[in-house]
């Protein structure tokens, strides 16, 4: 908006020129250019699976050894492909900056986030520890994280999705570089953090002139705070102009399609199947679950304090979910939506409280009756990557929970697998790689698969449309509707996405710092929200709106 | 649970490991042919003087008779007497342990350096020509038995050179250090080819994870990913072997020791053994149980303090 | 303060005389307890030590020995107590390693403080030189009463030999000084320290030597022999000794219980190819059942020919072809190839060998226990009278199972006692040629080899050997300069 | 949707390719199983054949590498000793590795009290003195090969046990396992496929290591009655055995040496291959 003023008369900033990238004989990025002015946030979106994150890491100079680039990408006159090992160091983390798409896998298991944050300053910025450390809280507290004092010292697996998420960003931001280049850094994050990302991205854009190029599903976070936008298909670029012309008058087919798939222009696309209510039969019922986490301190402190501190991550929910029903969690990035799926899942031993299901109790299951539990409610995780085991096949992978329960013989499992593929609008071909080689979006798709195989009557999905482009996630929804309708499946939806919490949920819960806040029919908690909290969520919602002749975007609330 | 209390409780543990230890090897030693008597009495001697030998030493009490003496001197802090040489086992013990502690602190000083350099060279570009070279190396180094290159390096360095003397242990720091090199060299040699391979592999798989490739994207150099990041990642299963193999080489520099005439633990354990000095070999049962305990002690209190996610 | 070294694969384990016959405890002793009497070392004529005379009744059945004045290393005189003392632990005391050479013994008396009188049962001809044996040093008696049996030899013992001790740390070095207080003025002639080493690996042993560590090594390997020779400043020697290398057969059962087998297995084995194979042919091949340095030790028998014909032969004629025979083996080269020879030259003749391989402790064990077919090892004689070889090796009521082969002829055991008693040295050699020719003949034993002390010294030292009774003549021993 | 193209084909099967590692390690061992098997044909002499009149022979036309000290042709020996050998790498490491693999698994994945178990029992027997054990097999059981299997896989077990328990610490947290056991999939089919292979790249290249030491130890043994028991001729015990007469017959040990070095760059080879195989099936 203000950029684009400037934007004519400036050299690009970055200019990307006929990048190719290609695995063996197979090419992911076919030929792409663009330019980044400076000061200028420009957004990719696209298909799952066209290449943005492979062709903004091929800018990084940061693709797998296996994969083969050509082209050229000038950073203010530098030829990056042409930069060696220690020309690269100079320009990495100082001039550019890089969020991943997967942050969890991408920070050190081994290191206190602190440091990790602290690390690029250190290294670019000469501060001596103790400064970079806090720096490394202040940036913490930048991006939303509470106690970032005490925080800096816990390490990745102690953190939430969004968490690590947003550590991820800390750590990319902390230099000040010219370009920041941020592979959907808020798909684990709730509206309200996500705006003060977003925000802090803008302040940043201004004060210190930080040029963005931002990938994400969400054209309504594009339509804030890109001046321009490139839309991807299948390794290329399909259209690319200033973001209020390619939303408001879109050319491409593709492109028209992917604006009329966003939620909020496609509320009646009737996802919601009524059932009866939970009060009458519940068929989950969570009863004042707690869950806590013990506190990890230093080597000298643990030596010293023998007592065990411990951390509440879930304080006496309260769910019922009756049979068929669809329920919505939303709320704060941080506050135990994870934890509750696993508690229920069996996978986090409570501190405290029941979980019942067909008013069995779970906690207590044991051998058989535990894998008759599994069977009935599955899960998928909200970091897909992560939760595939990078050694099958995502045939395999998919195909072995079906003949592991004797569902069907081997043979017939790979058949049924080949069908939950196409299920999740995967394509064939991806049947025999291997989780390192599919993209973000692709590997959250083979998780639903997996979990979808062994025809659970509960499926509690924990994000599991975030890395999708809107299309494929309508489809996805689609999809659990269908299912929904046919085997009557309960569903648990984990999601930051309000608008399809509530299209899609009959009734949902908030989440606040480990607590229900607030819970009801979903439509009207998300219209009429009476907690703060939910308030705050609920106006920090950015869509497109319904009709978008002029300018097409604005915010229902200024964020503030 | 405070790690305090964990390594409290390790130690603890340790007494029925040494139990068990210690029921095990008396009977096993019990069990192998041999007998004190004879060795001591030489061979001349009639069955009538070893009768009495064994006798005056209590050999001729039943083996459970003879355990429970041995158990009840144990628990008063008595690890009993030498057969052989009528002594406290704990001066013997005391006479050779030093040689081989210095031996196997002088073994890792010299092993883990050059593991580091040749795993990190190695792994920095798998499949290279560095990396070619140093593996067949370190197959050789594997492959050339120890006696034998002890033997080769002593004939070499010590008679034909003159450089290091071939046996003993010496007198003052210096003088262990000049007497034990070669010895400490012909086990690194055979030391650091292991450590090598567990660590490049280990290189080579942290070297490609995520978190290595978001430390380049910090504009992190080559060395930094490599020392902050990928070496801490990959050296859990090192440091886990480097322990297995030092509490191993306390008791197992025997043929290093032969060869050299080092008198260590090594020495007195063959040589107590081939003489069935039966108390002697307890003894020094419980003082390599004990040494292990506390090395694995060590490993697990490392790697709690290495990875945040493993609970002491 | 330059020491001697001397390093031996054999190790000092106990410091009394009287408790232990294991090589290495022998050289030792010998260097700490002077005896009775010595031996000449140009002739092997006895001479006196400690009696400076001595008388033999007419009946030969009395010992009247006179002391000379003598005192131990703590300075007390050395009397006929200690040495009455002294004989009779060796003769009576049930741990007395080996008790053989004073059997015939019934009593000791000091009649004055330096005289002692000793009586035998019977006539005993080796009597005077069984007093030099190694294990009859005399150890101070009122020592042993003060400091207790266990206290008196635990470190430092009271020693009446040419040395003392100065530290001692078992399994690793013994470390001896000159006794001041030595009978033999002037003796020992250099006043440098003794180092005994115990080196197990043999070419460790020669390592030390050539890079000057050690002054001398001890059970030098035959395929080191030549090397060594080559090698400046090393005297390599192949000293005489009444070593005998033969192979004990298991005489308590089959096949070896049957004489015609034992011929067989004796007859297969070619022991002249043999030992120049196994010794470089630094060794003699054996002819009889006794060491070729005793005397009366019978040259002219013919030995046992290489007839493997006649061996087939013998075993059928026995009716133990094939059957199963168990070869001890120690570790140690000359003991390896020795088992692989033999297992090659009897699977020759039909015969079923199989090599065990087993530690030292082990196989004395088995041994003793008759639980082998066979075993190749050797012995020595401590004197070079025969008696305690014949008794030692081919007596089967002498007490040592004819070294565990359990040989057992009557006729060789009325011979060994009449050995004993006959005065007259012609009718001694007939005596005792007969016993070889029997033995031999029976094949108690398969004699293999005479093998010489295979000693390395440094060209510093003079005056040093190794006896054919394993001792060391460090009191002679001086620095060249 | 057609993110499929014709490369992929190409693609997959230069995957399959093997590592040149690999294919020289199948080449080397490949050559000792074929002389192995084959021993009785290429072999021009009775291993044990023992020839008093020709001792130490230096290599010559009759004997390409010469005799040994009691006159055994050292060719034959050599390919004869390959059986032993190749047998002796796969016996002396396989128990040792699945026993290892089983307690370190086991005790990594379920901690607690298990862990508390086998840790002990580690403790005791990688403190136990390995001689001890030895001397009591070869006592009680009789020296041979074959206890020294049995004691190799008593006490072998402890390096793979931590090795593997060392990573299974920090694998049966990870998502993917978890997401095993929310499918509901036996505990024994998560530990045996989901986290066994994921802990399994450093005990690989241990094994290696490790069947090279085996094949050497048996010969270090020997004293106390280990290993291979003569005649049988096995590369270690040749070394060994041919030591003492090395400076008037060095082929003895030489060529048992190479062959034993063939072998082991072979293996390690077959490691290094692996571990590529390993690393390609997580990604290209
Ligand atoms: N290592 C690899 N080997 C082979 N193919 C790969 C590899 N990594 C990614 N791909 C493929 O490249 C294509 C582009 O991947 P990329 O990660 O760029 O997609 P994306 O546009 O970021 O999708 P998403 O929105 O789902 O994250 C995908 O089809 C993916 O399967
Ligand atoms: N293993 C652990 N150890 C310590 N703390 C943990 C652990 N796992 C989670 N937590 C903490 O528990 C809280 C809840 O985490 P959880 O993953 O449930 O959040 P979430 O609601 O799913 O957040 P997001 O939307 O960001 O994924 C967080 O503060 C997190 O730091
Ligand atoms: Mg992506
Ligand atoms: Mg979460």
């Amino acid at each position: 908006m203000k950029g684009e003023r400037h934007m004519e008369k400036q050299a690009a900033l970055l200019s990307v020129a006929d990048l190719t990238v290609a695995f063996g004989g197979l090419t992911v990025v076919k030929g792409i250019s663009f330019e980044l002015h400076p000061r200028e946030i420009i957004g990719i979106v696209g298909e799952s699976g066209s290449g943005k994150s492979i062709a903004c890491r091929a800018v990084a100079g940061l693709l797998p050894s296996s994969a083969v680039a050509t082209g050229r990408v000038m950073l203010e006159g530098r030829d990056l492909m042409r930069l060696d090992e220690t020309q690269w160091q100079q320009v990495r983390g100082r001039d550019l900056g890089m969020i991943f798409q997967n942050p969890a896998s991408h920070l050190d298991p081994l290191r206190q986030i602190g440091r990790q944050v602290a690390a690029p300053l250190i290294r670019h910025q000469h501060l001596g520890r103790r400064d970079a450390q806090e720096r490394a809280v202040e940036l913490l507290a930048d991006v939303g994280i509470r106690q970032p004092e005490m925080r800096v010292k816990s390490y990745p697996h102690e953190f939430s999705g969004g968490m690590k998420q947003r550590a991820m960003i800390a750590a990319a931001i902390g230099c000040g570089p010219k370009l920041l280049i941020a592979d959907e850094p808020t798909t684990a994050l709730d509206v309200t953090v996500q705006a003060r990302i977003l925000k802090l991205l803008k302040d940043l854009n201004q004060r210190h002139g930080l040029a963005v190029i931002l990938i994400s599903h969400d054209l309504g976070v594009i339509a804030d705070i890109c001046s321009r936008v490139v839309v991807m298909r299948q390794g290329e670029i399909v259209e690319q102009g200033p973001t209020g012309q390619v939303v408001g008058d879109p050319q491409h087919a593709y492109t028209k399609l992917l604006i009329d798939s966003q939620p909020s222009r496609r509320a009646s696309r009737g996802w919601r199947v009524e059932t009866k209510s939970a009060e009458t039969s519940p068929f989950l019922a969570v009863e004042k679950l707690s869950v806590s986490f013990p506190v990890k301190r230093g080597l000298v402190a643990g030596l010293l304090n023998r007592g065990e501190a411990t951390f509440l991550a879930l304080d006496k929910a309260d769910i019922r979910v009756a049979q068929g029903e669809t329920v919505g969690i939303v709320g704060e990035s941080g506050s135990g939506k994870s934890t509750l799926a696993r508690a229920i899942t069996r996978l986090n031993q409570p501190s405290g409280g029941a979980v019942k299901l067909g008013g069995e109790d779970v906690l207590g299951l044991a051998g058989e009756g535990l894998t008759r539990f599994r069977r009935r409610v599955q899960m998928v995780f909200q970091n897909p990557y992560d939760s595939l085991n990078p050694r099958l096949t995502v045939a395999e992978a998919i195909a072995e929970p079906i003949w592991r329960h004797g569902l069907a013989s081997r043979r017939e499992a790979a058949k049924q697998a080949d069908d939950l593929l196409e299920m999740v609008e995967l394509p064939h071909a991806l049947r025999d790689r291997k989780p390192r080689q599919l993209s973000g979006g692709q590997c959250q798709r083979v998780g639903l698969a997996r979990a979808l195989a062994l025809r659970p009557e509960m499926l509690i999905a924990d994000e599991i449309t975030s890395a999708l482009d809107v299309t494929t996630q309508a489809q996805i929804l689609d999809l659990l509707t269908r299912l929904k309708q046919e085997r009557d499946l309960t569903l648990l939806y984990i999601s930051h996405d309000l608008a399809v919490v509530s299209a899609f949920c009959q009734r949902v819960y908030v989440f606040k710092a480990g607590r229900i806040v607030e819970s009801g029919a979903a439509q009207q908690v998300l219209t009429e929200p009476q907690h703060d909290y939910t308030r705050e969520l609920v106006g920090a919602v950015m869509h497109l709106a319904p009709s978008s002749q002029k300018k097409g975007l604005e915010p229902d609330h200024a964020v503030g | 649970m405070g790690h305090l209390q964990a390594i409290l409780q390790r130690l603890l543990q340790l007494i029925p490991v040494l139990l068990g230890i210690t029921i095990v090897a008396f009977l096993l030693l019990h069990l192998a042919p041999g007998d004190p008597a004879r060795l001591l009495a030489g061979d001349r001697a009639s069955a009538e003087t070893i009768a009495a030998i064994r006798h005056q030493y209590g050999l001729d009490l039943p083996l459970w008779r003879q355990f429970l003496t041995y158990m009840g001197n144990l628990l008063q802090g008595d690890i009993g007497q030498s057969l052989r040489f009528q002594r406290p086992v704990v001066e013997l013990i005391g006479q050779f342990m030093w040689p081989t502690l210095f031996l196997v602190s002088y073994v890792v000083v010299l092993s883990v350096p050059p593991t580091l350099i040749l795993a990190i060279t190695s792994a920095r570009k798998p499949g290279g020509l560095a990396d070619q070279i140093i593996r067949l190396i370190g197959v050789a180094g594997l492959t050339i038995p120890v006696f034998w290159l002890g033997i080769m390096m002593s004939r070499f360095f010590g008679v034909a050179l003159g450089w290091f003397p071939v046996s003993g242990y010496g007198e003052g720091f210096l003088d262990h250090l000049h007497h034990l090199f070669l010895p400490a060299l012909s086990t690194a040699i055979w030391f650091i080819p292991v450590l090598t391979q567990s660590l490049r592999a280990a290189l080579i798989d942290k070297a490609t994870a995520d978190f290595a490739t978001a430390a380049k994207a910090q504009g992190a150099s080559q060395r930094d990913i490599f020392w902050s990041t990928v070496l801490p990642n990959a050296v859990l299963p090192t440091l886990n072997l480097l322990g297995v193999l030092v509490a191993f080489i306390i008791g197992g520099t025997i043929i290093v020791e032969m060869v050299y005439a080092v008198p260590g633990l090594g020495t007195l354990m063959i040589k107590s053994l081939l003489g069935r000095d039966y108390y002697v070999v307890q003894g020094l049962t419980l003082v390599f149980a004990v040494a292990t305990v506390l090395i694995t002690l060590a490993v697990d209190v490392l790697t709690a303090i290495i990875d945040p996610r493993v609970k002491l | 303060d330059d020491a001697i070294r001397i390093a031996s694969p054999y190790q000092t384990t106990v410091l009394d005389p009287m408790r232990s016959a294991a090589a290495g405890n022998i050289e030792t002793y010998g260097l700490l307890y002077a005896r009775l009497i010595r031996r000449n070392l140009e002739t092997g004529a006895l001479e006196p030590g400690l009696a400076e005379s001595w008388e033999t009744s007419a009946d030969g059945l009395t010992y009247t020995l006179h002391l000379r004045e003598a005192t131990f290393s703590d300075g007390s005189p050395i009397t006929a107590e200690d040495v009455a003392f002294s004989l009779d632990r060796i003769h009576g005391d049930k741990q007395s390693a080996y008790p053989a050479p004073l059997s015939a013994m019934e009593s000791v008396k000091a009649t004055d403080p330096k005289t002692v009188v000793i009586k035998l049962k019977s006539v005993f001809v080796p009597f005077l030189g069984n007093l030099e044996i190694w294990n009859m040093g005399i150890v101070s008696k009122a020592d042993v009463e003060k400091r207790g049996l266990e206290k008196a030899f635990a470190t430092v013992p009271v020693t009446s030999g040419p040395y003392a001790v100065k530290e001692w740390k078992p399994n690793q070095k013994l470390v001896l000084v000159p006794n001041k207080h030595y009978w033999r003025q002037g003796y020992p002639k250099s006043d440098a320290m003794v180092e005994l080493l115990e080196i197990a690996s043999p070419e460790t042993r020669a390592a030390m030597l050539k890079s000057g560590e050690v002054d001398v090594v001890r059970g030098v390997e035959w395929a080191q022999v030549d090397e060594l020779k080559a090698t400046e400043n090393v005297d390599m020697r192949l000293e005489p000794s009444t070593v005998i290398y033969m192979t004990l057969l298991n005489e308590t059962r089959e096949p070896f219980s049957n004489m015609k087998a034992r011929q067989a297995a004796a007859h297969a084995i070619d022991n002249k190819a043999l030992t120049k194979a196994i010794t470089h042919g630094y060794a003699t091949p054996a002819n009889t059942t006794l060491p070729g340095a005793i005397e009366y030790h019978d040259k002219s028998n013919p030995g046992i020919a290489y007839d493997p014909a006649k061996a087939k032969e013998e075993l059928a004629e026995s009716g133990m072809t094939g059957r199963e025979v168990k070869i001890l083996a120690t570790a140690g080269a000359a003991e390896q190839q020795m088992a692989l020879l033999l297992q090659a030259q009897w699977q020759a003749i039909g015969l079923k060998p199989v090599i065990v391989n087993v530690d030292n402790a082990a196989w004395w064990d088995a041994t003793g226990k008759g639980d082998y077919d066979a075993a190749a090892t050797w012995w020595y004689n401590e004197t070079p009278d025969p008696d305690l070889a014949v008794r030692w090796a081919v007596c089967g009521s002498c007490g040592s199972a004819s070294f565990n082969t359990h040989y057992d002829n009557k006729k060789v055991d009325d011979l060994v006692e009449q050995g004993t008693r006959e005065t007259d040295p012609a009718k001694r050699a007939e005596i005792y040629k007969e016993i070889q020719k029997i033995t031999t003949d029976e094949v108690s034993q398969i004699p293999l080899y005479y093998a010489p002390n295979a000693t390395a010294y440094s060209k510093r030292l003079s005056g040093l050997k190794l006896t054919s009774s394993l001792q060391w003549t460090l009191e002679e021993t001086t620095f060249v300069k | 949707m057609a993110v499929i193209s014709l490369g992929n084909d190409a693609k997959v099967r230069r995957g399959r390719q093997l590592p040149w590692t690999m294919i020289m390690a199948i080449a080397i061992l490949g050559a000792w199983i074929l002389l192995a098997a084959g021993a009785s044909l290429v072999a021009p002499y009775d291993p044990d054949a023992v020839d008093i009149m020709n001792m130490m022979a230096s290599p010559n036309a009759q004997h390409w590498f010469g005799t040994d000290q009691v006159g055994r042709d050292v060719f034959s020996r050599v390919i004869y000793a390959a059986r032993v050998d190749l047998f002796m790498c796969v016996a002396g490491v396989v128990p040792p590795l699945m026993i290892g693999a089983t307690i370190g698994l086991l005790s990594g994945y379920f901690g607690g009290f298990v862990d508390g178990f086998f840790m002990r029992l580690y403790d005791i027997t990688a403190a136990f003195p390995f001689f001890v054990l030895v001397l009591a097999i070869v006592g009680v059981l009789g020296p041979g090969l074959t206890n020294y299997f049995i004691s190799l896989a008593l006490v072998g077990w402890v390096t793979y046990a931590r090795l593997v328990r060392a990573e299974v610490l920090t694998i049966r947290d990870s998502e993917y396992v978890q997401a095993a056991r929310s499918l509901g999939y036996a505990t024994r089919i998560i530990l045996l496929r989901h986290v066994l292979p994921n802990a399994f790249g450093p005990v690989i290249a241990y094994a290696v290591s490790d069947a090279v030491l085996v094949m050497l130890a048996g010969a270090s043994l020997g004293f106390l009655g280990m290993g291979a028991q003569p005649p049988l001729a096995e590369w270690g015990v040749m070394i060994s055995d041919g030591q003492p007469f090395v400076q008037q017959a060095w082929w003895i040990c030489f060529f048992p040496g190479i062959a034993a070095i063939t072998l082991g760059l072979g293996l390690a080879f077959l490691g290094d291959g692996l571990a590529q195989i390993r690393r390609r099936q997580v990604a290209q």
